[in-house]
């Protein structure tokens, strides 16, 4: 989510499943919905029935979702920022922009750094030898006020708006159809239909995946489309903003969580090796509104940063240790899985833990990870089911050729329970926590991930105990107060991330009124102190679980606004809110751009805010104090122009896949692909080129199974039982293939066989002048399961991520096949 | 053998008599027509949220017994909650087979190594698990643990072992392995967030 | 007197089990084909162990009585070629009917209307085992279109109504005419019998006789 | 109101009316109605309905289409078509249709089955077979117009949809209607199915489907599983959904006039017998035959 937040200011899906229903235009680009996400694509159907809302489908296959759409054009993978700044060019070329909205809700009027530039294909500031950029022209021109300088008319030559026009002047038509494949006039009858949203009372929304992140320029792909929803002025409304539908059931929850290398809970970020100073470390992490009378939310980091120190750490955090910020590690680099796996792969690392995940059939190029894996000293592998990674060491024939032998890895299987058997809460893609119960013990002698996460920790913190060691102070410091230490209850880990009074809070006002008693929970993140009177694991979980119990277990479904709201089921972060930037749906005047969907208004009766949802304001900032509706963002706008929010420019760039089909970048040949995309040296050197791997290689999931897991249920085993891969009715013609027919598909990784599926639904595309035909390549097959044996379609893919995520890019790559 | 009338008589009565004897004494029981007993009638209904991914749909799970103390549940059906504001009573093909996944023949029954070089799984108890993992750990992390960087500054960071959370897990599970990940001063700490 | 007591032998001892090995196999088949046909003969399926087992052993039963006639049609073939004689006799059913038939054309070995019986059934029976094949479950059915199935299931309907009704004809003549069921039981005719029905059979087995 | 009665109004091979009293305004016909324009052909239907009635089919093979398993089964009640066309040039479609017992309102099965009880047609128009009853000859899939029923290859019974009788027994929907995400599938009165396939139809007409309509042959009476096609001009594009499906002419025959007729006409060729014989006695040869003799 690297992408919106740096446009937005929050990395989450912006409205909610339900809220699509409202909307007039769908476009599912980026992602194929229906197949991936069948019961929120229901929300679609639900627009389209009742709505009269149109579909659009933009994919490299005619998908299941463009079975029910009503225009579908097809695009070559990889190249969606293409499409998408071309769709920015032709907005601002037939001014279809909501220009009220983009005047007084984005950074179009900001004035940028004189220094900054673009030409041949790369941004101002670029080191060549470290494949980065020096950022600091990135930047806004500021006044002696410190604030940035703007200018209303649009007319400088330097705002951001006609930078923008500039940079996507190159971006016709022609270039469009040349660098993607779709045919030109399809091109334009999806920008018309897109333009008319750009009516205020009108919106589109966009449904996107991991066919926008899988690429080596994932997160400018998802940037470009924010762009376009911030000139439609479609954020903030219902029915329109960025739906982000994330894959697992709480991948958002620990993403909210900062289960990531570089991040605490909350968004908050982990200091680097010079950041030593705690106060400095605060201080770059407090952003001071860059307009007058800004919101700037993170000015609150201290408050929550602390109450987090104070909820691991308890009375050893003081502020005379600055809450224990030594105990924190810092860092040199990110260590990302990709990173990870290039160190373990050098035989840096010694031990590596797997907790319900598969990294052998996850990540990219299955030889180097299994590679990687065989020279640790220790694994431990965490899951419900018998996964590949549990048995990388174990010879399956051609899908894993090792020699058990030669592997001197000690590998540990702990079995973990499921979601049936087991209480808690999951975050919903639509930022909705909802605790679900147990239903049955777990099987033989599982247990829980957060039982068998405190027997890790008890065994080792006796061992340190017993007979100390290295730096062993957060170990033995960590706080532990729940009643069965062996087994911290769901109850007590919910209320303590959602955070409690440590002593009495009192008014600041009136010293000798108590707001909350000391032990009791928060109400929510409003009342997080950085004085150390409070503590919460997750900010912005806080209010999830208050005095009035657990809110995340909430079911009245009411619906009384008809939009789908239900403000009283469960709960949502932030504080409640199901739209976030909820503000931007009303006019400056604080009046609804669509009064038929009106989320929230300003009542000058009762001065405040009110509406169906919790408005994502301060409740009393009426509307002539300009408040802006990005409260996250020191701007109190949204960035067209990113600043040095991203790794590879302020604004996207259409850079070619690693393995591309066309060898060159029409736009600048000298830079073909993305300059600051996360490759390591060794890995540059097993890219493939068309020469010998002409066909585009793109992977995918297919409705029928989840990830790697349905393998083992059998009825999604019966629906979808052996591995295939999906080709052209062309590219079958002119190899010989029929349907039905074993192929063998070879990237320069590596090989894998399965059953052809020949289709008209992958057409033969002509980009740059020249044929281009893709090779579908759905990914549940492996060694384990009751589907037929397979092989891990990862086999394929490039060891190649995005320059933010380092998500890898497992959409676009290059291939070859034959009848095998 | 001739036949005369009287003879042909006995032959058609008799034939007669034996036909409706079958009809009486050897009639199939002609059992009404009966649809399958509904299997939920006093099943215990649990509500839960399907794992797969983030839509986040309301399912309800159907156990054997009424949770008394002598009664062991088992999971017999799932299907869509109907309450849930956003499935509304609606699964998706991996969401409808949710029973298979909790049965799977794959499920994993108890803590097993596989020792160094070694083509087999080996049966341990949790006690064993959590020991010798620990121990691992321990000597990792005293070994390799970095206080300080090159340049002398405060560091404290273990690198040389790496943790891959659970997108799967739930939140509480999440925030407690994070809390201990970086107790423990790792940083090679991830999730699917990235993949 | 002690003419009426002669006997002639009409069938040997291998003809005789052969034919009423078919006859039994017949009737199963007739049982259990009629109480899968009509509901109204449904009950017929408790003979056979319930309608599953019906269902089973018709086919195989079907199997088994075609082989055997088949044995039977060899060994009849013969004497069963339609003469000038028999179409002359069959001039005068109406009277032989009536029981008031007399100075009829000599008769063969059979009359035309037991010849009739034996061509029908050289029909009927293989149309039956065909069609029965292409309706036999879980064998051979899965094999046949659904249209062929359904064109065999009413030609073998109604192919097994013609047999049935054909073998009732035949049953009632050999009731009807005095003296015949012993040829099929015991082998032999009182030469009264064979002189009144079948003349000129028994004059060629007299003169047979006599050599 | 009794949607959910499970009343019998006919029953295989069974030649007198089921108790009938209640067959009045009281019942009402329930349908499920297939939007196949709404179809994702995600298949939550097949796999709500293996869970449902605890039927597994075998793990296939992959045969080179999306369509698994590639037919139904005794295991598989329902499985997707998929079917790719361009009804207009340059205009793919991926047609996706969800096939299975129609339900129809003169079924052909029950018609060809001579078990009596072993199918069962209810008044709310549920076509059920009743396995127990069932001895396996396969009759019902001679009858059936849709090519649907199966004999199992483990107990040579006769399975097919039951429009999970057992929930709508008890008041609820079957269960690949509860998951079919879109709402492709809605299950309620026919009357109501009808009106809502109206409203659908309206709107795929206004997307551009001017073809667009109701699959209700009447061929068979209409059927209980309807479908909304946008090309209803043309249901052979939907993987061969038949025209105008009707009982095969073979059918009606063998099971129409066949039986009555051939039966009483047994019973007349044996009448025939029985009273010739009580006219005219025995045929008996001469006792002058006898005395003719030669010594």
């Amino acid at each position: 989510m690297a992408s919106l937040a740096p446009t937005f200011g929050r990395g989450a899906m912006t409205n909610h499943w339900v809220d699509i229903k409202n909307a007039n235009l769908i476009v599912v680009m980026g992602g194929n919905a229906a197949e991936a996400h069948p019961c929120g694509f229901k929300w679609v159907t639900e627009a389209k029935a009742h709505n009269k809302a149109r579909l659009i489908v933009v994919d490299p296959r005619f998908t299941r979702s463009a079975a029910v759409a009503d225009y579908y054009a097809p695009i070559r993978s990889g190249s969606d920022i293409a499409f998408l700044g071309g769709m920015i060019n032709y907005l601002i070329t037939h001014d279809k922009i909501q220009h009220e909205y983009v005047k007084n809700y984005s950074d179009a009027t900001f004035l940028v750094n004189g220094d900054y530039d673009f030409g041949d294909g790369l941004f101002s500031g670029y080191d060549k030898d470290k494949r980065s950029y020096d950022k600091s022209s990135w930047s806004y021109q500021k006044g002696a006020d410190g604030y940035v300088l703007v200018d209303n008319t649009l007319q400088h030559p330097r705002c951001v708006f006609n930078l923008m026009k500039q940079h996507y002047s190159r971006y016709t038509p022609e270039m469009v159809s040349r660098i993607t494949g779709t045919p030109e006039e399809q091109f334009l009858h999806i920008c018309e239909m897109v333009a008319e949203t750009a009516a205020p009372n009108r919106t589109t929304t966009f449904l996107y995946a991991l066919g926008w992140t899988q690429h080596s320029i994932g997160s400018q792909n998802i940037r470009t489309m924010a762009m376009v929803q911030i000139l439609l002025g479609n954020m903030g409304m219902a029915g329109g903003g960025v739906n982000a539908l994330r894959g697992h059931s709480n991948i958002q929850g620990l993403t909210d969580l900062g289960l990531l290398s570089n991040m605490l809970p909350g968004y908050m970020t982990l200091a680097g090796d010079k950041e030593q100073d705690f106060t400095a470390y605060l201080a770059s992490r407090t952003l001071k509104p860059l307009r007058p009378g800004q919101m700037s939310y993170w000015q609150n980091y201290p408050k929550f940063h602390v109450s987090l120190m104070k909820s691991w750490y308890g009375d050893a955090a003081t502020k005379d240790n600055n809450w224990c910020f030594d105990w924190l590690p810092k860092l040199d680099k990110i260590y990302d899985v990709l990173q990870v796996f290039e160190l373990m792969h050098q035989g840096k690392m010694n031990g590596y833990f797997a907790q319900g995940f598969n990294p052998l059939a996850s990540f990219p190029n299955k030889a180097k990870i299994g590679g990687a894996l065989a020279k640790l000293k220790y694994l431990v592998v965490i899951d419900p089911l018998a996964t590949e990674t549990s048995e990388f060491w174990k010879n399956f024939g051609e899908f894993n050729d090792v020699d058990p032998n030669k592997i001197q890895t000690e590998v540990f299987r702990l079995p973990s329970t499921c979601f049936a058997e087991e209480d808690g809460s999951l975050v919903s893609s639509s930022r909705v926590l909802q605790w679900h119960y147990k239903g049955a013990d777990a099987p033989g002698e599982a247990r829980g991930d957060a039982e068998i996460m405190a027997g890790l920790f008890l065994r080792l913190q006796g061992m340190y105990k017993k007979d100390g060691g290295t730096f062993p102070d957060p170990i033995l410091n960590l706080t532990w107060p729940y009643i069965i230490p062996h087994s911290p209850s769901s109850e007590e880990l919910a209320k303590e991330f959602n955070g409690k009074a440590v002593t009495d809070l009192t008014d600041p006002k009136d010293p000798t009124k108590v707001l909350v008693k000391m032990g009791e929970q928060l109400a929510g993140f409003a009342q997080l102190r950085d004085d150390g009177s409070t503590s919460s694991g997750c900010w912005i979980f806080s209010g999830a679980w208050t005095q009035a119990g657990n809110l995340m277990a909430r079911r009245d479904n009411a619906d009384p606004s008809g939009l789908g709201n239900t403000p009283n089921w469960a709960f949502a972060w932030p504080a409640n809110r199901r739209i976030i930037y909820n503000r931007a749906s009303c006019d400056a005047a604080g009046k609804p751009w669509d009064p038929t969907r009106t989320v929230i208004s300003w009542s000058s009766r009762q001065n405040k805010w009110v509406g169906m949802d919790v408005p994502d304001m301060r409740l009393d900032a009426a509307p002539d104090e300009n408040v802006g509706p990005f409260i996250m963002n020191p701007e109190g706008v949204a960035r067209l122009f990113a600043v040095d929010k991203m790794a590879e420019g302020p604004f996207p760039e259409h850079y070619e896949p690693f393995e591309t089909p066309i060898g060159t970048n029409p736009l600048h040949p000298n830079v073909i692909s993305n300059p600051a995309a996360r490759v390591f040296k060794s890995d540059m050197e097993a890219f493939g080129t068309a020469r010998d791997f002409p066909y585009v290689g793109t992977t995918y999931r297919l409705t029928e199974h989840f990830h790697f897991w349905t393998k083992h249920a059998r009825i999604n085993a019966i629906l979808q039982p052996q591995q295939f891969v999906e080709i052209g009715e062309d590219l079958a013609k002119s190899k010989g293939i029929k349907g039905g027919d074993w192929v063998k598909v070879m990237s320069n990784r590596g090989y894998i066989k399965a059953v052809a599926v020949v289709t008209k639904r992958l057409k033969t595309l002509t980009v740059n002048g020249q044929p281009v035909y893709t090779v579908g390549i759905p990914i549940h097959w492996g060694f384990k399961g009751l589907t037929k044996n397979g092989f891990l379609a990862n086999t394929l893919t490039p060891y190649v991520g995005d320059a933010n995520t380092q998500t890898p890019e497992f959409k676009s790559f290059l291939v070859n096949i034959e009848k095998a | 053998m001739q036949v005369t009338r009287r003879q042909f008589f006995k032959l058609c009565g008799a034939g007669l008599g034996s036909s409706s004897l079958a009809m009486l004494g050897f009639s199939a029981t002609e059992a009404l027509a009966e649809i399958r007993s509904f299997k939920l009638e006093r099943a215990t209904e649990t509500r839960n949220t399907c794992p797969y991914c983030s839509v986040g749909c309301g399912i309800l799970m159907y156990s054997l017994g009424d949770k008394a103390k002598n009664a062991k549940s088992t999971i017999i059906h799932i299907e869509g909650d109907p309450d849930h504001p956003v499935n509304r009573g609606t699964l998706c093909p991996k969401g409808a087979g949710l029973l298979d996944f909790v049965h799977s023949a794959s499920r994993l029954q108890y803590p097993e190594v596989r020792e160094a070089g070694t083509d087999e799984w080996k049966r341990i108890s949790w006690d064993e698990a959590f020991t010798r993992i620990a121990t691992h750990m321990k000597n990792d992390r005293d070994q390799n643990f970095i206080a300080k960087n090159a340049d002398g500054l405060t560091v404290n960071r273990w690198l040389s072992t790496g943790f891959l959370a659970a997108s799967a897990s739930s939140n509480e599970s999440g925030y407690l392995t994070h809390k201990i990940v970086r107790s423990w001063g790792m940083l090679a700490f991830d999730n699917q967030a990235r993949v | 007197m002690l003419n009426k007591t002669r006997l002639v032998a009409r069938y040997t001892a291998g003809e005789r089990m052969n034919h009423w090995f078919v006859a039994m196999t017949f009737i199963l088949l007739a049982l259990s084909g009629l109480a899968l046909f009509h509901p109204f003969f449904f009950f017929l399926t408790n003979l056979f162990g319930g309608g599953p087992w019906t269902r089973i052993l018709h086919p195989f039963i079907g199997v088994v009585m075609f082989v055997s006639f088949l044995s039977l049609v060899v060994k009849f073939w013969s004497n069963n070629f339609i003469t000038r004689a028999d179409l002359e006799w069959q001039k005068h059913l109406g009277e032989i009917l009536a029981n008031t038939a007399t100075d009829l054309p000599e008769v063969g070995k059979y009359n035309i209307g037991q010849k009739y019986l034996f061509w029908a059934l050289v029909v009927i029976i293989p149309t039956l085992v065909l069609t029965g094949f292409v309706i036999w479950r879980p064998y051979f059915a899965a094999f046949f279109p659904i249209p062929v199935i359904r064109v065999a299931v009413l030609v073998h309907s109604v192919a097994a109504f013609i047999a049935i009704s054909a073998i009732i004809v035949h049953i009632y003549a050999a009731i009807w005419t005095s003296g015949s069921i012993r040829a099929m039981t015991r082998g032999t005719v009182s030469a009264a019998w064979a002189k009144h029905h079948h003349a000129a059979w028994y004059k060629k087995v007299t003169e047979e006789n006599k050599l | 109101m009794a949607l959910q009665t499970l009343d019998i109004q006919r029953r295989s091979a069974t030649t007198t009316p089921s108790p009938d009293v209640r067959q009045n305004l009281q019942t009402i016909e329930v349908a499920k109605l297939i939007d196949v324009s709404k179809c994702i052909g995600c298949k939550a239907c097949q796999s709500a309905c293996m869970e449902w009635n605890d039927v597994r089919d075998e793990i296939g093979v992959n045969v080179g289409v999306y369509d698994n398993p590639p037919d139904l089964t005794a295991d598989s009640w329902t499985v997707m078509r998929f079917s790719e066309v361009e009804v207009e040039k340059d205009k793919l479609e991926w047609l996706i249709r969800k096939d299975g017992c129609m339900h129809c309102a003169d079924p052909g099965c029950l018609k060809a089955c001579p078990s009596p009880g072993a199918i069962i047609q209810y008044s709310n128009g549920i076509v059920d077979f009743q396995e127990e009853h069932c001895i396996g000859c396969g009759y019902c899939i001679a009858g059936c117009p849709f090519n649907v029923p199966r004999i199992s290859k483990k107990d040579n019974k006769a399975y097919k949809c039951t429009l999970c009788s057992d929930r709508v027994g008890v008041g609820m929907e079957p269960a690949c209607v509860k998951s079919c995400p879109t709402g492709a599938l809605v299950f309620g009165s026919k009357e109501d199915m009808i009106g809502h396939a109206t409203g659908r139809i309206v709107d795929l007409k206004e997307r551009g489907y001017a073809n667009a309509g109701l699959y209700d042959p009447q061929g068979v009476g209409g059927t209980h599983v309807m479908y909304v096609l946008q090309h209803a001009d043309q249901p052979e594009l939907y993987h061969g959904l038949p025209k105008n499906p009707s009982i095969s002419v073979m059918v009606s025959l063998w099971k129409g006039v066949t039986k009555p007729l051939m039966s009483l006409g047994l019973g007349f060729v044996a009448l025939a017998g029985f009273f010739h014989f009580i006219k005219v006695g025995p045929s008996k040869e001469d006792e002058s035959e006898h005395e003719s003799e030669p010594h």
